[in-house]
């Protein structure tokens, strides 16, 4: 699905990661964890194309992406929800979702509709002609996600979900996220929270100051919890 | 190091108006008003990150004021100098302080209303100014008893008086005020943190402008002799911009490389015809998108880059 | 007993119709560290400004060594003590390191625009004090072969470092650090709570944000923000076996 | 005979109001899709109109050719200025600063290049309707301001179903609310931006178009029209297109109000202290909407 | 020196060109080579507003220049020498004409100079040609009271107080009429509003029932307009330097006649006019259509050039350098400047009017040289009325 080596990028002069390297399989959840700053937001950004790697290559489906612009890339079938999700505020919650379909990817093996996006938020419906700013930080969160469906990805990415939610509508999102792998999409979450992470994910990586430091196989996300001096150098504890 | 440098600019200075023509050295009195006047808006636009388009405004205040006192008033032109800069100190106080609250685009148009409101006064009040018809008639500047009848004399006068107020801003450059207005400009939130009062220190700055310009102002007014609102328009507030843009806003010799600029460039090009506006604005906007530091400051980047690029370790270089 | 170098009561904010901040309330003693916590996005920032002025709370009030705040600006609270740094650091990018420690000096110093012009000797005296302490600040920490790169040219860890030497060269009261670990590895983070350590000894009264549970252990006091609330404050130790906190924060 | 004289103000005021507002919208639309503040907007006007008339005159073509030709002048001036002048600036992060200066270099070339190329001349374009006027009140409004009011309206109407009905409109708008959210829903921003060039400089040689067979057009009209456009703009709220028609409005009737009631020769002191007083105290505008900060 | 781009025959060429493409018949004029002037040209300086806001007084006195310096040169030029009008453009700006003139005295070494168009602009030069009696003729009237204390600086339009008389003269003797309303910019208008106030006790008569203002560059004055039309004037005055005032009064429906005062006797305003230029009344000096006799050969002259027809500031162009070599003609050619300052001190006849540089005013011009014409479709028709003495 997607596959990223050598990875370097920064801002400027600054440069943030240094030769990440990782690969999602199809239908996989690959979680990517690490402390506040150690450069997950900048891989996510480097991914989607709003930074342009100095070194490394992104290879989505044996297909070169590295220096495709981003608007261009999500038509090869990625989809992400930046970190505070991105929306246009001033825009309704119809317009948001619309602006997803016409761009949409246009004849890949996924197809969401409007329908299936409501089924799997129903407040969508409810709010459709209100403004997007108008709305909770949780309902924000599902339309975001609702609109990167609408962009028909095989592979989404999504950047702290769970940042200043509710648990209980963490929850709500984490069981539909774990619904999509059904519908044939993969996922990339980017997360602070071990905890939400490990509930959902098959696989991760650690990263710190901007490297890949540590995988965690299918099934390791307990052997890795439980280990003191792994959690320490994540948590600091 | 600056030293010989200086000794030669000023040997360069002294002896220059004996070998141009009397039409070159009358650019140069021009080049030397503007240069005061620049200052001002170079300090807003280098050192605080502010347009300014009303500097006009005060050029003209300056102007008004000396020629009122010694024409009108019948009143030495010392005296004329000196009302110029408290007028203008003092108008630009009262407007500075509600509308320098604005940042950005928002200050520029608003400096831009300044000019246009003035622009109209000048105008109306012709029972002050003269309007159209203006006040002629201004005498010649003494100093010590020796009449300034001549470009040649009033060219030594007028750059002595740049050069001290070059020297004024220079002080206020490198002090404590120039450290504080030079972090206001780059980061507002971070000099406020650290106990800078950026709005007193936005209107002071702008009051400053506003001396130098009312300064400028005077200066202009004894030099012609003559002063009437075609002088002050809104052409004159852009003009007063470019000077430091394109010199460099940051550096005062770029100030006087602006005013040189302002002065010489548009008379070369004047034998172009109506082409010359054309050339004008395509260089402003070429300044402006490949030289953002003005010509000085471009050309210290040059040196400095080529300085980095001899001395640097591997890795450090390269921008 | 003397007032607290800070006490925040019934804080509450909203923009537009999102609240972010209801009734917060905890005090910082004078000389001590106080200690910060929340998940993103749980209103630490809006906190911040309210605390240090660049936000007004829509209601309850922050008092300073005993003093209402209400009336008081930006600059004044810097004037009388409390200095914060920002969670990205602000530096003056255009600016040398020595220049940029001497601008936090200037709040040491009063000539103004006049006697700088003039170059007085009270000015003269003021910038050759300025830059006396941006020497001692230079060398305190560490700072020497920096001295003249412009602050652009900085890592992330530098500018830390820079924001942070820049506070302290106009000897404040009361330090609010927002995030001063972020972008700074293990052994810099040890360095970076070894020097709040002494700045505390020296009698430097700090309040905190981090996410850096390392760093929050030298916090005497750790405050929990969660939605807009305070959920819990106490120690860091005691925090970490708090079940509420465990949850919501640590995720566990 | 004076509420007559109040009429005609009012009047008088609602004309030159919306032509104010023309040149207001464009501003808002780049100011909105980039932001910038073009201060060459004006002499996109001076384009528009120009370009028309010589269409005209120089080559025979029929008014409503003419006038689709200076329209689409309009578009293809503010193609050129986004792709040959913003990309660089903004390819290299310029701040506000060298971006009103860029405008006032093009304004000042536009200018100087209207008067090289076409003289110094009063250009006017024939009225829409008839050249008479109507009377109310025994007031008079020319019957083309009554169509430019009209052409006014069915312009906000279809800037209001461009930018919220249509894709394209809605992915402009996306762009320059959240460029990196629009990005990621596979939009080309930078596309959008040259597009909103094209919309301001369609604007602009609109409200030229419309102007012209009520103000002959000269080559160094066009900083009057920037200027008065900017106020309009300002006073409705610089990040609403609407609201320049509200403030365009208010500023005519500031003006002509002024004339009768204060003194005409105050009228522009009046018209910019009022711009002066709204920029300070209400600095997002009437109609415009705070950004919210911080959180 | 290859300064000057173009040479002079090419030059009008050019212009003419140029205002072909306007009138859309191409006119091609073969110059005459009789009795050509040959050898080291005499030069004259002239700043003239070529661009800017005055350039609709400095284009048309830039034609009358040249083809005045044509005529002088093919007619054997001064003493068997061409001249040379050196032209440069002051933009409308003081300071710009302040150095300019600076240029052609000082460094061009200029025998004379011509221009500028405005009266700040002629200050700001006068102060360099008038120290140096540097004989110095402009397109335009004494306005400013340091004017006066220049000897060498005369004036070939009248001055302000004679253009407010003769304004004043049509609305008392001509229409006879009582109540007058004015409507002017803040400019030209109100230097001529100054003078009017203050000749107006020599017409006990005539009350100003309305006095309006509007800005330079203003786009609309239709408010003002209806301010003049609401006190009932029995004729309103316009004095300004652009249409727009025009315009106003026709869409007020003001009915009364208009007069209106020289500065908008352009036909660049009467463009700008467009149809409300019907009917105004303006006391001027050369009506094109139906000059003077003694007007004749030169508005002939000027058709043939630039198939165009002349006013008065083409005339007054052409005045200019006559007067300008006739005097270098009069003097030995090592006069010294004073001594050609000092022979213009004499009554001259012009193409505009008849001129005596001895008065005062530095021109000599009475109200009786003044025509009166009244726009009719965009032409100017030569109305009877004359001011008798």
């Amino acid at each position: 699905m997607l596959e990223i080596g050598g990875l370097d990028a920064g801002y400027g002069r600054l440069t943030v990661l240094h030769d990440v390297a990782f690969r999602i399989g199809d239908g996989e959840i690959v979680a990517l964890v690490g402390a506040n700053g150690a450069g997950k937001t900048t891989l996510v950004r480097a991914l989607c194309g709003l930074i342009a790697p100095t070194a490394g290559r992104i290879i989505k489906d044996a297909f070169d992406v590295t220096r495709v612009p981003t608007h261009e890339r999500m038509r090869t079938g990625i989809a992400v929800v930046l970190e505070n999700r991105r929306l246009w505020g001033e825009l309704t919650v119809r317009e948001n979702l619309r602006l997803a379909e016409v761009n949409a990817r246009q004849g890949g093996k996924v197809n969401f509709t409007l329908a299936d996006v409501t089924r799997l938020f129903p407040i969508i419906a409810e709010r459709q002609s209100s403004a997007v700013e108008l709305l909770s930080g949780g309902e924000q969160q599902m339309v975001a996600i609702a609109r990167a469906l609408l962009m028909q990805p095989d592979l989404l990415i999504m950047d702290e979900p769970s940042t200043g939610l509710a648990p209980k509508i963490v929850k709500e999102i984490l069981g539909v996220i774990r619904g999509l792998r059904d519908r044939g999409i993969s996922l990339l979450l980017v997360e602070q929270n071990v905890g939400i992470a490990s509930e959902i994910a098959d696989r991760g990586y650690v990263m710190a100051l901007g490297r890949i430091v540590h995988e965690i196989v299918p099934g390791g996300w307990q052997s890795f919890l439980s280990d003191e001096r792994m959690v320490k150098a994540y948590l600091g504890d | 190091m600056r030293r010989p440098w200086l000794i030669v600019l000023v040997v360069v200075w002294a002896l220059l108006p004996w070998v141009l023509g009397r039409h070159h050295v009358d650019l140069l009195v021009f080049a030397a008003i503007y240069t005061i006047a620049g200052l001002g808006v170079g300090l807003l636009l280098g050192h605080c990150g502010i347009v300014t388009l009303a500097q006009s405004v005060f050029y003209a205040m300056g102007a008004y004021a000396s020629a009122i006192i010694t024409v009108n008033l019948k009143l030495p032109a010392s005296l004329g100098f000196v009302v110029g800069m408290i007028a203008s100190g003092v108008i630009a106080l009262a407007l500075g302080w509600p509308v320098l609250r604005l940042t950005g685009f928002f200050l520029a148009v608003a400096t831009l209303a300044l000019a246009m409101i003035a622009n109209a006064l000048f105008f109306e009040w012709d029972w002050l100014t003269g309007g159209t018809v203006g006040i002629g008639a201004i005498p010649k500047l003494g100093l010590f008893g020796f009449v300034l009848d001549t470009p040649l004399t009033f060219y030594y006068f007028a750059w002595v008086v740049a050069a001290i107020a070059m020297l004024l801003v220079h002080n206020l450059v490198a002090g404590r005020t120039g450290l504080a207005m030079r972090g206001m400009r780059d980061s507002l939130d971070a000099a406020r943190v650290l106990a800078i009062d950026v709005h007193g220190l936005r209107v002071t700055i702008f009051v400053v402008c506003a001396v130098l310009g009312g300064v400028s102002g005077s200066l202009f007014a004894h030099y012609t002799g003559y002063v009437s609102v075609a002088s002050f328009t809104i052409d004159k507030a852009i003009l007063f911009l470019l000077i430091p843009v394109l010199g460099g806003a940051a550096s005062i010799p770029g100030v006087v490389v602006g005013a040189l600029f302002i002065t010489f460039v548009p008379e070369l090009l004047s034998k172009l015809g109506d082409f010359h506006g054309i050339v004008f604005g395509l260089a402003l906007i070429v300044v402006v998108i490949a030289a953002p530091h003005g010509i000085v400051g471009t050309i210290r980047q040059w040196r400095k880059r080529a300085l980095d690029e001899s001395t640097a370790t591997p890795g450090e270089a390269n921008k | 007993m003397t007032a607290p170098a800070l006490d925040v009561r019934g804080i509450g904010h909203a923009f537009g119709g999102l609240t972010v901040l209801t009734n917060v309330s905890f005090e910082v003693p004078a000389g001590r560290i106080v200690g910060l916590i929340g998940p993103n996005g749980s209103g630490k920032s809006t906190l911040f400004n309210i605390l240090n002025g660049f936000l007004v709370p829509q209601s309850g009030s922050v008092m300073m060594a005993g003093n209402d705040t209400r009336a008081m600006s930006v600059e004044a609270r810097s004037r009388v003590g409390m200095v914060r740094t920002f969670q990205t650091p602000r530096v003056f990018e255009h600016l040398s390191v020595q220049d940029n420690i001497m601008v936090g000096a200037c709040k040491l110093t009063r000539s103004g625009a006049l006697s700088n012009m003039l170059s007085l000797p009270r000015a003269r005296r003021d910038l050759a004090l300025m830059r006396e302490v941006a020497e001692a600040v230079i060398e305190r920490f560490g700072l020497q072969r920096l001295r003249e790169v412009p602050a652009a040219k900085l890592t992330s860890g530098q500018r830390r470092m820079l924001e942070l030497a820049r506070a302290y060269a106009g000897k404040p009261q009361l330090l609010l650090l927002d995030e001063p670990s972020s972008g700074l590895n293990t052994a810099e983070v040890e360095a970076l709570g070894k020097w709040l350590q002494t700045f505390n000894d020296e009698g430097m009264t700090l309040l905190l944000v981090s996410h850096d549970m390392q760093l929050m252990n030298i916090a005497s006091v750790v405050n929990v923000l969660y939605f807009g609330e305070i959920i819990a404050s106490g120690p860091m130790a005691e925090m970490q076996r708090n079940p509420r906190v465990r949850e919501v924060y640590l995720g566990m | 005979m004076f509420s007559s004289l109040v009429v005609q103000a009012i009047l008088s005021g609602v004309t030159n109001g919306v032509i104010y507002a023309l040149i207001g919208m464009g501003i808002a639309v780049i100011y909105k899709g980039s932001g910038v503040i073009n201060a060459a907007q004006g002499e996109f006007s001076l384009i528009g109109a120009v370009v028309a008339v010589f269409a005209m005159k120089a080559a025979g073509f029929s008014y409503p050719i003419a006038f689709i030709a200076g329209a689409v002048f309009g578009i293809l001036l503010g193609i050129v200025v986004d792709v040959v002048l913003v990309r660089p600036m903004v390819r290299r992060k310029a701040d506000e600063d060298a971006f009103l200066l860029l405008t006032i270099g093009i304004a000042f070339a536009i200018s100087a290049g209207v008067l090289f190329f076409a003289g110094r001349d009063y250009f006017t374009l024939p009225s829409i309707g008839s050249d008479g006027v109507a009377i109310v009140f025994d007031a008079t409004i020319r019957y083309h301001a009554i169509w430019v009011i009209v052409a006014c309206a069915a312009i906000v109407a279809a800037l209001r179903f461009f930018y919220r009905k249509t894709s394209f409109g809605l992915a402009m708008m996306a762009a320059s609310i959240d460029a990196d959210g629009a990005a990621t829903t596979g939009i080309n921003v930078a596309a959008m931006r040259t597009a909103t060039y094209g919309m301001g400089g369609l604007l602009g040689a609109l409200a030229g178009l419309l102007v012209a067979p009520i103000v002959p057009i000269s080559y160094y009209m066009g900083l009057v029209l920037t200027l008065k456009g900017f106020c309009a703009a300002m006073i409705g709220g610089l990040t609403n297109p609407m609201g320049a028609i509200v403030g365009g409005i208010i500023l005519g009737l500031v003006e002509s109000l002024a004339i009768v009631f204060i003194a005409s020769a105050y009228k522009d002191v009046v018209a910019f202290s009022v711009l002066l007083v709204i920029m300070i105290l209400v600095p997002q505008g009437i109609l415009g909407r705070r950004g919210r900060k911080g959180g | 020196m290859a300064r000057r781009w173009m040479g002079t025959p090419a030059r009008a060429l050019a212009v003419s060109a140029v205002c072909a493409l306007f009138t859309t018949t191409l006119f091609t004029h073969t110059p005459s080579h009789a009795q050509q002037a040959t050898g080291e040209p005499i030069k004259i300086g002239a700043i003239l507003a070529i661009t800017g806001p005055g350039a609709g007084l400095g284009v048309p006195t830039r034609n009358g220049v040249l083809l005045a310096e044509k005529a002088v040169n093919a007619a054997g030029g001064v003493r068997g020498r061409p001249i040379k009008v050196i032209i440069e453009d002051d933009a409308s700006n003081p300071d710009n004409a302040r150095t300019k003139a600076n240029a052609l005295v000082h460094n061009e070494k200029v025998v004379g100079l011509i221009g500028p168009s405005q009266v700040a602009q002629i200050v700001a030069a006068g102060a360099i040609t008038d120290p140096l009696k540097l004989p110095h003729i402009v397109p335009a009237g004494l306005s400013v009271p340091v004017e006066r204390d220049r000897k060498c600086v005369y004036h070939v339009l009248p001055p302000q107080d004679l253009n407010a008389r003769a304004l004043m003269e049509y609305a008392a003797n001509a229409m006879k009429i009582k109540r007058v309303g004015v409507l002017h910019d803040s400019g030209y208008g109100n230097v001529v509003m100054g003078a009017l106030k203050a000749i107006s006790s020599s017409y006990p008569g005539i009350e100003f029932v309305a006095i309006e203002k509007f800005e330079i560059g203003a786009t609309d004055v239709t408010t003002q307009a209806a301010k003049v039309r609401a006190s009932n004037p029995e004729a309103v005055m316009v004095i300004a330097t652009s249409g727009t005032p025009f315009r106003a009064v026709k869409q007020v429906r003001i009915e009364v006649p208009v007069i209106a005062a020289i500065g908008s006797s352009s036909y660049e305003y009467v463009k700008a006019m467009g149809e409300s230029a019907d009917n105004v009344i303006i006391p001027e000096f050369l009506v094109g259509e139906d000059p003077l006799p003694d007007q004749k050969a030169f508005v002939e002259m000027y058709r043939k050039e630039y198939n165009l027809t002349p006013k008065n500031f083409e005339a007054a162009g052409w005045d200019l350098v006559q007067f300008m070599v006739a005097a270098l003609k009069a003097t030995p050619a090592d006069a010294k400047p004073a001594e050609i300052c000092e022979w213009l001190r004499r009554p001259h006849k012009g193409v505009l009017a008849d001129y005596d540089f001895r008065d005062a005013d530095l021109t000599g011009m009475k109200l009786t040289s003044f025509v009166y014409s009244k726009l009719i479709k965009g032409q100017y028709t030569r109305l009877p009325f004359r001011v008798s003495k």
